[in-house]
């Protein structure tokens, strides 16, 4: 038997604790999207490095040998997976399944999770941080892009909410 | 006094080591607060679920107060601590996006590896949608250079512009956050929706 | 009481308390004050204009001159190679952060010996322990450097180099305070402090 | 609701709260350590002139305690003297005697340098009337003027 969640104040303070010490040792928020692209970044130099050397963007992770799989964000979303794991392991939530709706068919979901991703992430490089490292991390040290991102967030989904209603209820 | 890390300079294994039981303290808590779950998520924005808006902000305001209380105890010097630079078109707009990807894929890239992590597929999936995003940004970086790095007002911090104490910030921002979470837990029961809460 | 209103109530009363300390969100000391005081004493923090002069002939990359004076004074007269880092806003441009620039040491000076000390003590105050003062200031390099003459017949060889690297070093002053304005500010201007830039975000 | 009741229900923000309480307490009373905002407490080191002053000028009005910085030399001067060497100025006697003094306290060291470091180090753990001896005042003007022509330098003095 799977056991509940934890009360949310205190996932919170847990959550914050985490993030406490990442600006107290490191001396910087949380990430997740910035993991994600120096992700595809090392992809892209692998499969066609001439290409990662000439483009604007690619190029910057690449300067002086530097290699963007050894750093501080991708290591850190490779802790995200284990942590979750060992948090899904003692409360006996680990279990291969889609999580849906009963109203809407597993391709539907699994269709608007990747468009869902698609646009998250996009928007996350956009604003140089998702939910965590622009957001969360951001209102922490004060930081109006911060709270601005964050608005910018929240207010979008419940902007879009009603659109896609029939997903989830 | 920290950062730890501008106090001494750390050999690469160890900052990277540092990196992975962060990584892996955020994703327990995530986990723990039931962020692997989309429809736990997505109950935020159709009232049947405020765990979002409770963990979010409890948890920036932990830290900010724990972050404050250092800096006064003379153990942590917030000047070294990295505060996010404010794009202003970059951050509406990136959010906006980031919004509309939220209510779509269920999930943000946080969650999603944490959901992934204890066997979601369809956080596997929105992880490949991720780096699908992230690929196409980089792609498209070229023609959209200008609104990413426009109107740029370098790290400022919102009591400085508000001409207010971080203390008196800090304050502010918890009435504020104590009143949402009273009006989250009405909702909650307003748009209560036991068929998925129970279910999830 | 449940949680929620458990929570709400000890969150109020941490930030009431947040709210009335002075957090002005600025820099404070933050070495012990005895620790500090030995280590503002110590005599390795001073470095002589001999040292200097050397630094600056061997262009030693580890090492950055930074000069506390107004930006006048420094546009008539500066060492060569030396950055302006006026003590009168020694604050506003975030010594901490400028002065984590991965040198081995960043060496003051002023005209004289106040300002420079007064900048040392700060900046060893806020923990930057890669920060010196070159030892009587200005005043003490054209008495010393600029105004090095060659006297007597003989000189045992470590004189010699001593005067060869003041004449190199005299030579460089000059040669870099005579340029006309308008060049002596591009070369100003293209020396300025690189400020090393906070890691951190999802960059 | 009876307030040991309240008490009881809250016993752990209660005890958080307190805890937090005495830390601050113990911090801002406690006199060990410097003051917050360096800025503030450096400000009046940018205004030299206030602060370095020599017997010609004429020293502050009031009950003088000058500190002589210098191990061995001792020098004369009708204020209060009290031969500190400057390792030991923050013993606790010797700090206890320099932050109690109610009128000016007047440091000395025949280094300018020493003499300007331990005033930033006592200015910042909150002394106020905290002067500089000096009979070098105009330290801080360059004293030599570059010839742009040559190789030469010319003394001002």
């Amino acid at each position: 038997m799977k056991k509940k969640y934890m009360n949310p104040y205190m996932a919170g303070t847990m959550l914050g604790i985490v993030l406490l010490l990442a600006m107290f040792l490191a001396g910087r928020g949380l990430g997740a999207s910035g993991g994600l692209k120096y992700c595809v970044v090392s992809i892209v130099g692998a499969v066609d490095r001439p290409h990662a050397d000439k483009s604007v963007y690619y190029s910057k992770y690449f300067e002086d040998g530097k290699k963007p799989l050894k750093n501080w964000l991708t290591i850190e979303i490779f802790g995200v997976i284990a942590g979750g794991f060992l948090s899904g392991a003692l409360s006996k939530r680990l279990k291969f399944k889609i999580e849906k709706s009963p109203n809407i068919t597993n391709t539907r979901r699994l269709i608007f999770a990747f468009l869902g991703g698609v646009f998250f992430v996009y928007g996350a490089q956009l604003a140089r941080g998702c939910t965590s490292g622009a957001a969360l991390s951001g209102m922490a040290v004060l930081s109006v892009a911060g709270f601005v991102t964050m608005i910018a967030i929240f207010g979008s989904a419940y902007m879009f909410a009603w659109f896609f209603r029939k997903n989830w209820i | 006094m920290g950062p730890i890390s501008s106090l001494i300079s750390m050999p690469e294994w160890l900052d990277l080591l540092i990196a992975l039981m962060i990584g892996m303290g955020f994703g327990f808590a995530l986990e723990q607060a039931g962020f692997s779950s989309s429809r736990k998520l997505a109950g935020m924005f159709y009232g049947y679920d405020a765990t979002v808006i409770k963990v979010f902000f409890t948890a920036a305001i932990v830290a900010l107060i724990g972050s404050q209380l250092l800096s006064y105890f003379g153990l942590l010097d917030l000047n070294l601590v990295f505060v996010n630079e404010y794009y202003v078109a970059a951050s509406i707009i990136g959010g906006i996006i980031m919004g509309a990807g939220f209510i779509m894929g269920g999930f943000c890239p946080g969650t999603g590896l944490c959901a992934l992590s204890i066997g979601k597929i369809d956080a596997m999936i929105f992880f490949l949608g991720g780096l699908t995003g992230a690929f196409l940004f980089a792609e498209t970086y070229p023609s959209i250079q200008k609104l990413a790095n426009g109107y740029y007002k370098g790290p400022v911090k919102i009591n400085e512009v508000m001409g207010i104490s971080p203390g008196l910030f800090t304050f502010l921002l918890i009435v504020a956050a104590v009143g949402m979470f009273w009006i989250a837990e009405l909702a909650e029961k307003k748009f209560a929706r036991p068929d998925i809460t129970n279910d999830i | 009481m449940n949680t929620r209103q458990k929570f709400s109530a000890g969150l109020l009363i941490i930030g009431f308390i947040l709210a009335l300390l002075p957090l002005s969100g600025s820099r404070s000391f933050t070495v012990r004050p005895q620790k500090l005081l030995g280590e503002v004493l110590d005599s390795s923090t001073w470095v002589t204009v001999d040292q200097v002069a050397r630094f600056i002939v061997t262009e030693d990359s580890s090492v950055q001159v930074i000069d506390l004076r107004t930006p006048e004074e420094f546009k008539t007269v500066n060492i060569p190679g030396s950055i302006n880092l006026p003590y009168n806003n020694f604050f506003d441009v975030d010594p901490a952060r400028l002065l984590n620039n991965g040198k081995a040491r960043n060496i003051f000076y002023s005209n004289g010996d106040f300002d420079s000390n007064f900048a040392l003590a700060i900046a060893r105050g806020l923990n930057l322990k890669n920060t010196f003062v070159m030892k009587g200031g200005l005043n003490e390099w054209f008495n010393t450097v600029m105004n090095s003459t060659f006297t007597g017949d003989k000189i045992s060889p470590r004189e010699n180099a001593l005067f060869e690297t003041r004449t190199r070093a005299k030579k460089l002053f000059s040669e870099m305070n005579s340029m006309p304005d308008s060049l002596k500010l591009k070369f100003i201007q293209s020396t300025h402090l690189a400020a090393k830039k906070l890691d951190g975000g999802c960059e | 609701m009876k307030l040991t009741e309240v008490i009881k229900k809250n016993r752990e923000v209660i005890v958080i709260v307190l805890i937090l309480l005495v830390l601050i307490l113990v911090r801002s009373t406690g006199k060990n350590h410097f003051k917050n905002d360096a800025e503030k407490w450096a400000q009046s080191s940018i205004n030299k002139s206030d602060i370095i002053i020599s017997e010609k000028l004429g020293l502050p009005d009031g009950k003088n305690l000058l500190i002589n910085l210098d191990k061995d030399k001792f020098i004369k001067n009708n204020s209060d003297l009290l031969n500190i060497s400057s390792d030991s100025v923050f013993s606790k006697k010797y700090f206890n005697a320099i932050m109690k003094h109610d009128g000016p306290v007047l440091l000395f060291s025949s280094n300018s340098g020493v003499s300007a470091r331990v005033w930033m180090l006592l200015s910042q753990m909150g002394k106020k009337k905290l002067y500089i001896l000096s009979d070098k005042t105009d330290n801080e003007v360059l004293k030599y003027k570059f010839k742009p022509d040559g190789l030469s330098t010319e003394n001002t003095e």
